[in-house]
């Protein structure tokens, strides 16, 4: 059966591997699509503020200026974080808490917790910015339809060479009279 | 031998042609004339930004006063089919190239340097001390656009939308001597000292000679099959 | 040759799919961020492969052009004008994704560095010569120009490259330095997986244009050579 | 020994075969009339013996030489008078002679090229710009050129058109002399009565395919193709 699409239907064989390829493209897609919701998809502080959370989330925010206290024998780094006009106290406890500055940008990552109305963080990321990579990322796109076009027009031009027949004139010259 | 010859009968055609015409060299003049009054509206600079901008106006009119030129110049050869004629003659198809060559660089040259006293005068520079140095740059620069030139016009000229082609393959190919131009003559205004920029006129230099003999390689490929 | 290129074309088209394939994985999800840049850096496993192969597309059509010069082989220039079609294509994906790559890194889409403007000028000298073909009838003739315009434009592109570099140097200290970035282990794995990958695409491709070039001017002279018999 | 021989000349072009296994053999001395219904190829075939093109398979050679692999020695002994009349004009006509001669390494006496002038009849316009000149004074020019060059084989793309009563007088008398002094000619013509008082051969050429045919015919026959 695959023997016969191989051979006699070169455009069919065609679909079919373009049909895998876009396949294969479409389960990256869903796969990417989970992982991003699921580790790079982060809150801002008002939504903590309006809905909190439950479980570990990640928060994108920056380091309010003046209020980072760093508590060096413990690891331990306390601090406010700012986003779309409001703000959430931060307890950090986690690795490398040298990196943090006043004025950064950053994600933290942790549980938030309602009684004291804080957050306590054991990690922190640096901006997500897949943006730009799933934007290069998405030449892939019209290079596969550039070589999709080619190889089609390959095989459209095999049939019309294999079909062009000799031209047959409906009337004869007029100088051959 | 006949090497020699076929150039100086080329260049001698071209130059009397010309002489009697002065199509070319006028309608050179006046496109660049145009282009400096453009561009001095449309930049309303005062003495100092003049000075910074001199240099890259003026080679860019010379530029495109010479993409003028080097369009007209293989298509006085097809009137009457004369290019095929010099397809036709037993003489090697480098010669027809150097003759070419000769007579556009003299055309962009002698338009260049009748327009440079009018930079002079329009921009109020003060060159009188180092006029030498802007011959040597005019000499080396014109011979780059017109060596890559001469090889286009004589491409685009057999072939469908010659106006449009010329400058499309050109300009891309001549950003070296534009930039090593523009340099050279600015550091030269503002008074460096020559070690500064020797290095940019070593670089038209070494354009001129590499692509004058790269030219003159694959100058056979387009008048011959 | 054009029946050697259909028969081997397919295994340079699989093997490329699957480089690529593994390729992307390892570098967008298994490979680490990169100290400084961060997640960024994985913009580097498609650029670098989308500028080396349109150098080397740019080499290979040179060397075809080169080849027709002396052989006069049309398949050859067949290869040569393939190749710049799909250079243009590489070409303009390095140039895409360097400008991406360079706005969270540098803060701008473009800065007037010697590869950015190099690479304009290959991609405008590829365009010309594509549109030069297009402007002449004589497929002979338009062989032999398309062949010049190629050599003519290798023997430029260094020069353009280096005489920028030195304007650069002169007009602003390299405050955005090349992008050298100290290529971990497991950095490296993915992008030499990508570029092999690319390598074997762009092979591939090469291949099924020249195949469509060679075609479309086999049913032309099928064509012309009947017309032919009937009216002239 | 043949002068001109073509060996199975074949042509085609993007859209159609214009030549067709075209042989053919004119011996020194001798005059060989091609005709032919438009469009049949017949200026192809020039332009392939006149080394501007080449054939796309099939050979030909020029005094024994091969006309596509030794074709800069066969430009030197072939000469070509086109519809295009291969002049300058802003060049007067003594100096276009010059010009064409000097190409091929000759420089003749003034003399010489008032005779010649004067001998095609249009000695007294010598010194007028070739921009002013008729098609028949052009085509007289150039019959002038090739009295000058004595080339060793003549092409002649139909040397009647443009010409008057008397111009074809001419024509007819220098390809008589040509031919006595050893040289062989080869045209193509649509005027049969002139052609048939010089040449020697003839050949009609169809759809791409030569058909060699008696020089009696060629006054004789009623239509020829």
């Amino acid at each position: 059966m695959a023997r016969f699409i191989y051979e006699r239907h070169p455009m069919k064989r065609l679909y079919l591997r373009w049909g895998g390829i876009l396949a294969v493209g479409f389960l990256i897609v869903i796969l990417s699509a989970q992982r991003y919701y699921r580790d790079v998809y982060s809150l801002t502080p008002d939504l903590i503020l309006s809905r909190p959370p439950f479980g570990t989330v990640r928060i994108l925010g920056m380091v309010e200026a003046g209020t980072l206290v760093k508590e060096t024998p413990s690891n331990q780094a306390r601090f406010s974080l700012s986003g779309n006009g409001q703000r959430i106290p931060v307890l950090y406890q986690g690795n490398r808490p040298d990196d943090l500055r006043e004025l950064k940008t950053l994600v933290v990552i942790g549980q938030w917790d309602g009684s004291n109305r804080q957050f306590l963080a054991h990690e922190m990321d640096l901006i997500p910015n897949y943006g730009f990579i799933t934007t290069a990322y998405l030449i892939m796109l019209p290079m596969g339809l550039f070589l999709f076009m080619m190889e089609h027009r390959v095989l459209l031009l095999y049939n019309k060479i294999k079909e062009s027949k000799i031209y047959e004139p409906e009337v004869g010259s007029l100088d051959e009279g | 031998m006949n090497f020699f010859s076929v150039i100086r009968w080329l260049a001698w055609k071209d130059l009397i042609s010309e002489m009697r015409s002065r199509e070319t060299i006028s309608s050179m003049f006046f496109f660049a004339l145009i282009v400096i009054l453009i561009f001095s509206f449309s930049f309303s600079m005062d003495q100092q930004t003049a000075k910074t901008l001199m240099p890259g106006i003026m080679w860019v009119a010379f530029v495109f006063t010479g993409i003028i030129g080097l369009g007209k110049s293989f298509l006085a050869e097809l009137q009457n089919d004369c290019l095929e004629n010099l397809q036709m003659n037993p003489i090697p198809r480098g010669a027809i190239y150097l003759g070419k060559l000769v007579s556009n660089f003299l055309f962009m040259l002698i338009v260049e340097l009748i327009l440079f006293p009018l930079f002079v005068i329009f921009f109020n520079l003060d060159v009188f001390d180092k006029l030498p140095l802007f011959v040597l740059i005019l000499i080396a620069g014109t011979l780059g656009v017109s060596a890559v030139g001469t090889l286009f016009s004589a491409m685009t000229v057999q072939i469908r939308a010659r106006e449009v082609m010329l400058p499309i393959l050109l300009l891309p190919l001549i950003v070296p001597v534009m930039i090593g131009a523009v340099e050279a003559t600015g550091s030269v205004l503002s008074g460096e000292s020559v070690t500064f920029y020797r290095h940019w006129i070593e670089l038209l230099v070494v354009f001129d000679i590499i692509f004058t003999i790269v030219s003159f390689w694959v100058f056979e490929f387009i008048l011959d099959h | 040759m054009i029946r050697m290129i259909r028969k081997y074309e397919d295994w340079f088209g699989v093997a490329g799919g699957i480089c690529i394939a593994v390729g992307l994985y390892l570098g967008l999800a298994a490979s680490p961020p990169d100290y400084y840049q961060g997640e960024v850096v994985r913009i580097m496993y498609i650029h670098v492969p989308f500028a080396s192969t349109s150098m080397t597309a740019y080499f290979v059509m040179t060397a075809a052009s080169l080849w027709y010069l002396w052989k006069r082989n049309p398949i050859v220039d067949n290869m040569a004008h393939a190749t710049a079609g799909v250079g243009v294509f590489f070409t303009a994906g390095a140039l895409f994704t360097g400008s991406i790559w360079g706005k969270p890194t540098w803060n701008t889409w473009w800065t007037w560095d010697a590869r950015l403007v190099s690479f304009t000028i290959l991609l405008l000298i590829l365009i010309g010569y594509l549109m030069l073909r297009t402007f002449i009838e004589d497929k002979e003739r338009e062989a032999r120009y398309a062949a010049v315009l190629a050599i003519v434009g290798a023997v430029d592109l260094p020069i353009v490259h280096f005489s920028v570099e030195w304007w650069r140097t002169l007009h602003q200290p390299l405050s955005v330095s090349p992008r050298g970035i100290a290529i971990a282990g497991a950095m490296l794995f993915p992008l030499i997986l990508m570029s092999a990958g690319f390598y074997l695409i762009l092979t591939y491709m090469v291949g099924v244009r020249t195949q469509m070039l060679y075609l479309q001017q086999l049913l032309e002279a099928k064509k012309g050579r009947l017309l032919g018999e009937v009216h002239l | 020994m043949s002068a001109l021989r073509g060996i199975q000349l074949n042509k085609s072009y993007r859209h159609y075969q214009v030549l067709k296994e075209v042989s053919f053999d004119v011996a020194p001395g001798e005059c060989y009339a091609l005709f032919g219904p438009n469009g049949a190829g017949k200026t192809t075939l020039l332009k392939i013996l006149a080394t501007l093109q080449t054939p796309s398979s099939g050979r030909f050679e020029v005094m024994g030489l091969d006309g596509i692999r030794d074709r800069n020695q066969v430009r030197g002994i072939l000469l070509m008078i086109a519809h295009g009349s291969y002049l300058y004009g802003e060049l007067d006509a003594v100096e276009n002679l010059r010009f064409a001669l000097g190409l091929r390494g000759l420089s003749p006496a003034d003399r010489e090229i008032k005779i010649a002038l004067d001998r095609v009849g249009i000695g007294a316009f010598a010194d007028f710009k070739i921009r002013y000149f008729s098609e028949g004074m052009k085509k007289r020019l150039s019959i002038a050129k090739a009295m000058l060059i004595r080339p060793k084989v003549l092409l002649m793309d139909e040397p009647y058109s443009s010409l008057d009563e008397r111009g074809m007088k001419i024509m007819n008398q220098f390809i008589r002399e040509s031919t006595q002094q050893g040289a062989a000619v080869l045209m193509t013509s649509h005027n049969r009565a002139q052609s048939a008082e010089v040449a020697v051969k003839a050949g009609v050429l169809h759809q791409g395919v030569l058909h060699e045919i008696d020089v009696k015919e060629l006054v004789a026959a009623h239509e020829l193709f």
